[in-house]
């Protein structure tokens, strides 16, 4: 391009605004760039619209649009303006989007334009210009770091009614929406020989290097254009700008098979064992998530290693109201020039303490934009001619509230100079982007070579580091690095990669003398500029013995903002080791953590999300059950039918009481499928279950059933249910369905850990088996009309098994067990005829007034028989607290029999399962009722024990309830209160036995 | 097969298997495969061999793997256990068949009905599993078989044709929800 | 975290579920005249060490194995994994 | 120096040059009277109640980094005294009418803030456990309201009451639940305990104990040996690896806990929140910020850092109960290094060393506890008593068969 050209263009673009409220041309916007003129994006802020090109983000746009005011500070609500060109931003915060999609606490200086963006300025009122909160800035000496310690604390009902609430609606920044995210996120999972963080130099040198060598590589990049730097500086590599070869590397690295580029991806953290978490923004960069697409995906990377490629992030110096809008870093001010063809001024200054800085004046220059002045801290800087160069100047305030109007400089002979300006770029130097390293709590050491951080020796294992966040911060030395950091990564996995031929690139070692902040009296100087932490806050917390690195952050919040102190962290450990007379290496840094930059927590729920939350366990008769219009209810991960309304029923009470009813009149059916089902086979099985049950199993018939409890090892009743024996060497193992999967795992781990050598298989064959519950006293007249052999009670005793077929020659298992008291079988037949199964059963019935019933009818029958089940195996209940202490045989070697022997667990006043009915027989009892004895006083020190189960018994006609009460075995007869604070309830109840129905347990063998 | 007057639905509560295609992708819900366990019993580990490739007419496989000979396929799933499938219509009594053949030198376990099976084909299927899984998909060949966490469902995934062709078995009461995972991710890709 | 599984090579921890101390193999007793002691120092009683730590993880979502994993609880770095029932019989244990 | 809002405008309008430090940074001295090792929110407030409630004197408290560095300050800042059990329940109501004069008897805005704590339910069965555990509050004089799913939606109307995998049937409310600032915590102990003459000494790690004929003579240090008439140790995660130097092995294993914040927000959530169906639990501080959490990770760990499967997993919770939330982002997450008992319940007891005490074992729930924890252990240090609120939080539980286990998960300690 010919300074012709550049003029030329120039003279276009830089038209005066026509009309306030107008779209407005882009005042701002300089020649060339990455940006596609060709098209013009519309994008609204705060309403008012502007125009944009593909390529920007919403801050350059918004510059080229001769907008510097984008937001306002944490705390004083201050004027603010975007200060850097990437995800470090701190202070030009949006809300983007609107309605349901609104994306509160956004940096413009990451959103990729797109047709019809909208933003919205934030933590504001009634608009960003004039923001009645701005008050907070007039009264800032009250506001000194950590003032909220000291006040507030009188009179002490204040806190919460007054103070806080205020403080609430003042803090935060953007607002959530209030509405579901309607967006879908995925996750997903990606294996890697080396994975590349960062596409900037070192990180396309790196990966062209692994690429070429055929390792399997990622190269993940943040931006939504690899190159990095090179995108935003003028220098060239080879024959080439930077932009281009950049450009021709990305083309060359997706032509390879083994190596996926991952732009738009942010690798957030550094977790165990190589993996590596990223979030790729699918469509942020869309105006509408496309259907059935995500709006992005959280990867989790499995690499053998990692190459971190970040680069370095430019530092800010303090001096008084260094806030302003166009005062920005200057790194970020020519980026925007040289890639965005943007700038926040006509006329800039710009305040540097090295080399780098100078680059931008260079690159402003060339881009037409005027220079007003070059504030150099040092006095030996290099001169520069065709500009003013202040050397060993500072610059000791700015004006301008909500945009710079002029600078205060201190000149080397100690006058001071008021000089017109718009825009001014700062250079304290760069800082390597050494987060990730540290996520396994490595701390950076100082080098002084180029006053920052650098990487420390214990990183993660796996991980090495190139380029600038290793602290090379020329363009060769980050290409040589990436390249031969990239080759040396492979071959401690034993693939060899050859270095490529790299091209040519400057090479100048930086020169910086450090200036960390511009000393003051009066003023203010920023070092956080989001969460308004200043110098003077920092000499305030050393004052008052906040001096730990980590006191210091805690008691100011410096670095707590959403950058997370990128910007501001180093230069507030330079702002207290220079209190403490310590080096900055002494002073320390506090811990980085991850994510590196904040993700949406939707986007690590991925898919489950809401209903989808977690996956639903649907019964064999799910699809029947469903056309009958059942209530369904969730245990655990299955859905279950709770109850079958009829019509005409208008409480569930009804329809629970007609299913029991007619159960215990004739006959129902209830899916029991869900109960966990387990085969155990081998020459040991019995011997096995011998151990793993509290009660005696090895003698157990085959054709026989046993109802067994499972105890832990801290004799505690993990499980009951029953084992079936169908061959000498052949069980079937039943559990409840909440510990189907914890019981299975038990027995694994005694067959694997405690008795290596017992021959013993387990699988589980819960869902193999579609199983029904048929119970009532007409339970044998409709099942015959199903199984094709004999199930009398000859045939098939109480507590029989045996293998049939049912329908006419379908393979099938029966049990005769009953968890009702009532006569009872079930049926199992393979899952997927379990649907004609409960067909022809519910059919069956027909004939006997039989129903189908619920887990509501079912937890009314087995109340009413005493039957303990999750609410009474509560993990802290024994044998004895249930009853069952017969059971827990003493003669042989069983899983938690030993230590269910302490004093502890059997003392004379323990808690025993019992029954209880409220002695006025209508009164209502509760669940959770703690029992008092009568005329005592309800409180902790008369507690008796606990209701655990009630329920309305149609056949009795008054409510049961099942309790542990202390000695409660031998208290039948007694009257006690039960009393339920939280219902506002109190029953007088009678202590009867828990078996309310048939406590022979005649109807059972009949 | 038996002559009962019962009839099968398959995982996802239909009469026929449901079969859905999204962009290149089809995954399609197969019932017609018996399933059955076997597992080695100790002490007998010869025999148990010996009898299992006379049934099979190949060697069981390795961990990691599966291995499909004439009607007969064999997937690796624990140490000294496999799943040998084959075709339903011709063995859905598949753990009567199996323990006649291995005998007491090993236990059976019928497993027909205790999982989904779906066919996942298409050219961008690996992608697909990415989203889906850790598991390596990109590395695994032909006659791999793996056991892995897909939505919160341990799965087995057992490469049919590396890159385009794969089983999935999951838990078959949550079929649908694992034909919901599948299909999303199959339109995420799509 | 990933677990080099003996047969299976590297899985991501997620698929197992942690138990905890690899010492709760060496079941005591339980005819041993201090078997209750001995069982309470066994279950309740741990080394708890901040360095290397053998420990019991069961691949549940994979192939059911239960392995011993030797992992430094300080950095995490993996050092050895095995099979528990492996690990089980070379300490002595049976039937 | 009195903080005060007089003293804050004052020193407003002076330039805020008359601020002391908040504590000394006295060097150790040879001997004393009690030695407190760790400087946490219990070890501090320990020292604290020595001096002010017991009238002790010649203490110290030894931390081997900068104090309140430990899980005081990475905790999720909540306070609640909604047990079950009646070995937990005084001791925890306890600590509660400690935290609602705290700040006034320290001088230090902690910022207690009693918004309430919700723990929802999703089952029938859920909702009879909440009832008990209600009633037992309320049996012990502990407020506690048991909701329906009407009285959840009146105070979270943003919760997702129409597409939760696990519905919300309802919760049991602890009004005077809520959050405090942690940090606060720590230093208002640490400033109260200096000023009455406690020396906080930070950069001091104990190497070993000195024990002659079954009797603590004191403590070897990065800093020399202190000598001691008693020790406590208050040191949480790292409570196997003191007790190790007196030979002792104890029933807690060392487990990592995340915690995470979002960026701050306008205001979103009242009060506490926890969902009952996945691991979940959130609050928004006076930042801003949500803060939440869900369960430990589940492995022994010394990290103070976890990984993403339980980051996943508790995302995953808070999608489903408030997908509100999906668009917030997650700024930090963090980890602790948790002292998960064998029955998720404290210890607070001697040892079969004379004059070396211990407090420990308070897995996730330690911070709550702070103020009743260092009362606690005062009162034992100072008087050889237990406490009357703490008397069942001894070493010989397990042994004895007494364990104290709200959750009924037995005798692991990740499931806790």
């Amino acid at each position: 391009m010919t300074a012709n050209q550049m003029s030329g263009e120039m003279n276009a673009v830089f038209t005066p605004s026509d009309s306030q409220g107008s779209q407005k041309t882009t005042v701002n916007r300089l020649a060339g760039g990455q940006i596609d003129r060709s098209r013009r994006l519309r994008f609204t802020f705060d309403g008012k619209g502007y125009l944009a090109h593909p390529g920007d983000t919403l801050a350059s746009a918004l510059l080229a649009n001769g907008v510097r005011l984008m937001g306002r500070s944490f705390k004083y609500h201050r004027p603010r303006g975007v200060i850097s060109s990437g995800s470090e931003e701190p202070n030009a915060l949006v809300e983007l989007r609107s309605g349901a999609r609104r994306e509160p606490n956004t940096r413009a200086t990451v959103i990729e334009m797109f047709d019809g963006l909208e933003a919205t300025s934030q933590n504001r009122w009634p608009s960003l210009s004039f923001d009645a909160m701005g008050v907070n800035d007039l009264l800032s000496p009250f506001f000194a770091a950590g003032f909220y310690y000291k006040t507030f604390m009188w009179p002490k009902a204040f806190w919460e009614k007054l103070y806080e609430p205020i403080i609430r609606r003042a803090a935060g920044l953007g607002s959530l929406s209030m509405e579901a995210d309607p967006d879908a996120y995925d996750k997903g999972f990606l294996h890697c020989d080396l994975l590349v963080v960062g596409a900037g130099p070192s990180g396309l040198a790196a990966a062209l290097t692994a690429g070429r060598s055929g390792a399997r590589v990622i190269l993940a990049d943040e931006d939504f254009r690899l190159g990095g730097r090179l995108n935003a500086e003028t220098l060239a590599v080879g024959d080439q700008s930077g932009a281009d070869w950049a450009a021709a590397t990305v083309a060359e690295l997706a032509s390879m098979p083994n190596v996926r580029l991952m732009t738009r991806t942010t690798i957030i953290g550094a977790f165990d064992h190589g993996i590596y978490g990223a979030l790729e923004r699918v469509s942020d960069h869309l105006a509408v998530t496309p259907k059935g697409k995500v709006r992005q995906t959280l990867w989790r990377i499995y690499s053998k290693r990692a190459l971190v490629c970040a680069g370095a992030i430019e530092r800010p110096i303090a001096f008084v109201n260094n806030d302003r809008p166009g005062i920005m870093m200057a790194g970020a001010l020519r980026a925007y020039a040289n890639r965005w063809a943007a700038t926040p001024g006509h006329r800039v200054a710009v305040f540097t303490n090295n080399d780098d800085g100078l680059r931008t004046v260079a690159d402003l220059r060339a881009k037409g934009v005027q220079i007003a002045a070059v504030i150099d801290s040092r006095p030996d800087a290099p001169a520069l001619s065709g500009v003013e160069h202040l050397r060993g100047a500072m610059v000791i305030d700015a004006k301008g509230r909500l945009g710079l109007s002029s600078i205060v400089v201190r000149t080397a002979s100690g006058d001071t100079r008021t000089i017109p300006c718009d825009a001014l770029g700062v250079s304290g130097g760069w800082n390597p982007n050494v987060g990730l390293t540290c996520h396994h709590r490595s701390r950076p050491v100082w080098n002084d070579g180029i006053a920052a951080f650098v990487p420390g020796n214990d990183l993660p294992a796996g991980m090495t580091v190139a380029g600038a966040a290793v602290g090379h911060l020329t363009t060769a030395a980050a290409l040589r690095t990436g390249a031969e950091g990239a080759a040396a990564a492979l071959a401690d996995i034993g693939h060899s990669a050859a270095l490529p031929d790299l091209p040519r690139a400057e090479d100048d070692a930086p020169r910086l003398t450090p200036l960390w902040y511009v000393p003051h009296k009066k003023g203010r100087a920023w070092v956080d500029p989001q969460n308004d932490v200043t110098v003077k806050d920092v000499k305030l917390a050393h004052q008052e013995g906040y001096r730990s690195v980590e006191h210091l952050k805690r008691y100011t919040t410096l670095g707590m903002a959403t950058d997370q102190g990128k910007t501001s962290n180093v230069t507030g450990l330079a702002v207290m080791a220079a209190m403490t007379g310590q080096t900055i290496q002494q002073t320390g840094t506090t811990i980085y953590r991850p994510p590196y930059t904040p993700v949406p927590i939707a986007a690590f729920a991925g898919r489950s999300a809401k209903e989808d939350f977690r996956p639903k366990r649907l019964t064999p008769s799910h699809k029947w059950a469903t056309e009958q219009g059942a209530v369904f209810v969730e245990v655990g991960m299955w859905m279950r039918a709770q109850w079958f309304p009829k019509p005409g029923e208008t409480t569930w009470r009804q329809s629970v009481d007609r299913e029991v009813l007619a159960t215990r009149g004739s006959v129902g059916i209830c899916d029991v499928t869900t109960l966990g089902k387990i085969d155990v086979q081998g020459t040991d099985a019995a011997e096995f279950l011998n151990r793993i049950y509290a009660n005696p199993f090895a003698k157990l018939g085959v054709g026989k059933v046993r109802y067994g409890i499972m105890l832990r090892e801290d004799g505690m009743v993990m499980d009951d249910g029953t084992a079936a024996r169908l061959a000498e060497d052949h069980f079937v193992v039943t559990t409840t369905t909440a510990n189907a999967v914890g019981v299975y795992r038990h027995m694994e781990y005694c067959r694997q850990c405690l008795w290596p050598d017992m021959d013993v298989q387990l699988i589980s064959t819960t869902e193999a088996w579609a199983q029904f519950s048929v119970a009532g006293p007409n339970a044998r007249k409709l099942l015959q009309k199903i199984v094709d052999q004999d199930i009398s009670n000859e045939a098939l005793p109480y507590m029989g098994c045996a293998e049939v077929t049912v329908m006419g020659g379908l393979r099938a298992r029966i049990f005769r067990i009953s968890f009702s008291g009532e006569l009872a079988y079930e049926i199992a037949v393979p899952t997927r005829y379990g649907d004609g199964l409960i067909r022809a059963m519910a059919d069956a019935a027909k004939e006997f007034g039989g129903v189908v019933y619920g887990t509501e009818a079912l937890g009314v029958m087995r109340i009413e028989k005493g039957h303990a089940a999750g609410n009474e195996l509560n993990g802290t209940t024994t044998a004895l607290n249930l009853g069952m202490a017969g059971m827990v045989n003493k003669k042989k070697d069983a899983i938690g029999s030993t230590l269910s022997e302490r004093e502890g667990l059997n003392q004379p006043d323990a808690l025993n399962l019992v029954g209880f009915r409220p002695v006025s027989k209508d009164a209502l009892m509760s669940a959770g009722s703690h029992f008092i004895n009568a005329g005592a006083e309800a409180n902790a020190a008369n507690d008796q024990g606990y209701m655990t189960s009630v329920a309305w018994s149609p056949n009795l006609g008054h409510y049961v309830g099942l309790g542990f009460l202390k000695n409660g075995a031998n208290r039948k007869g007694e009257r006690l209160r039960a009393v339920c604070p939280v219902k506002d309830l109190e029953t007088e109840v009678e202590v009867v036995s828990a078996h309310f129905i048939d406590p022979e347990g005649e109807r059972l063998r009949a | 097969m038996p002559e009962h007057r019962l009839k099968a639905l398959t995982p996802l509560a239909q009469a026929r298997p449901v079969i859905t295609t999204v962009g290149r992708i089809t995954i399609a819900e197969n019932p017609d495969v018996a399933l059955a366990s076997l597992a080695q019993r100790r002490g007998r580990e010869a025999d148990f061999t010996q009898r299992a490739e006379a049934l099979l007419g190949f060697a069981l496989p390795a961990p990691g793997h599966a291995v499909q000979g004439g009607d007969w396929g064999a997937i690796w799933t624990g140490p000294g256990q496999w799943f040998l499938e084959a075709p339903f219509a011709s063995h859905e009594d598949i753990a009567a068949m199996v323990k006649n053949a291995v005998t007491d030198a090993g236990s059976v376990t019928e497993q027909t009905d205790a999982w989904v099976r779906f066919d996942v084909t298409g050219r961008n299927a690996t992608e697909m599993f990415e989203r889906l899984s850790a598991i390596d998909i990109h590395r695994m060949q032909a006659g791999q078989a793996t056991r892995s966490l897909i939505e919160h469902l341990g799965c087995y995934v057992i490469c049919r044709e590396a890159g385009s062709r794969y089983s999935v078995l999951g838990m078959r009461s949550a079929a649908a929800s694992l034909h919901h995972a599948l299909v999303q991710a199959a339109e995420a890709v799509a | 975290m990933i677990i080099n599984h003996p047969l299976l090579g590297p899985r991501d921890s997620q698929e197992f579920t942690y138990l905890g101390d690899a010492s709760l193999i060496d079941r005591p007793d339980w005819q041993a005249p201090d078997a209750v002691d001995q069982f309470h120092d066994y279950l309740y009683l741990r080394d708890n060490p901040a360095g290397e730590h053998r420990e019991l993880w069961f691949h549940e979502q994979g192939d059911r194995s239960w392995l011993v994993v030797t992992r430094n609880v300080v950095t995490h770095e993996i050092l050895n994994v095995e099979l528990a029932s492996d690990v089980a019989r070379s300490r002595g244990r049976s039937k | 120096m009195r903080y005060s809002g007089f003293r804050v405008i004052r020193e407003a309008l002076t330039g805020h040059k008359g601020w002391q430090p908040a504590w000394r940074d006295p060097a150790p001295q040879a001997s004393y009277d009690y030695v407190i090792i760790g400087g946490g929110g219990h070890g501090l407030a320990t020292a604290y109640y020595l001096a002010k409630e017991f009238n002790q004197a010649r203490i110290a408290v030894l931390e081997k980094g900068y104090i309140g560095g430990g899980n005081v300050g990475r905790n999720t800042t909540i306070i609640r005294s909604n047990y079950l059990l009646d070995g937990n329940e005084p001791f925890y109501e306890f600590s509660m009418k400690l935290w609602e004069g705290l700040e006034q008897d320290f001088n230090f805005n902690a910022m207690v803030s009693q918004r309430g704590v919700l723990n929802l339910c999703h089952t029938d069965a859920q909702r009879d456990a909440y009832t008990r555990r209600g009633n037992a509050m309320r049996l012990n004089g502990v407020d506690a309201e048991l909701l329906d799913r009407e009285g959840v939606r009146r105070i979270a109307p943003f919760l997702n009451f129409d597409s939760a995998r696990f519905p919300i049937k309802g919760g049991l409310l602890q009004r005077r639940g809520g959050t405090v600032r942690h940090d606060a915590v720590a230093w208002g102990y640490a400033r109260g305990a200096d000023s009455r003459g406690v020396d906080i000494i930070q950069n001091c790690e104990v190497t070993g104990m000195r024990i002659e004929n079954g009797r603590i003579l004191g403590v070897e240090t990065s800093r020399g040996f202190i000598g001691a008439k008693k020790v406590g140790c208050a040191v949480a995660g790292s409570s196997s690896k003191v007790m190790s130097h007196a030979g002792m092995r104890l029933p807690i294993e060392s487990h990592v806990l995340q915690a995470f914040v979002s960026e701050g927000l306008k205001p979103v959530i009242p009060g506490v929140i926890t969902y009952g169906a996945g691991h979940f639990y959130v609050s928004q501080s006076d930042k801003g910020g949500l803060v939440f959490g869900g369960d430990i990770d589940g492995y022994n760990s010394y990290a103070q850092r976890g990984n993403m499967p339980v980051v996943e997993d508790v995302c995953e919770g808070g999608m489903s109960l408030m997908p509100i939330i999906g668009r917030a982002r997650l700024l930090r997450m963090w980890g602790g290094i948790m002292d998960m008992s064998m029955d998720g319940s404290p210890i607070i007891d001697k040892t079969d060393v004379d004059g070396l005490y211990f407090n420990g074992g308070w897995c996730y729930g330690g911070f709550k506890a702070t103020p009743a924890s260092g009362w606690a252990f005062a009162h034992l240090l100072a008087t050889d008593k237990p406490h009357q609120t703490a008397r069942a939080y001894r070493f010989d539980r397990f042994r004895k068969g007494l364990m104290i286990d709200e959750k009924g998960m037995g005798a692991q300690p990740n499931l806790h």
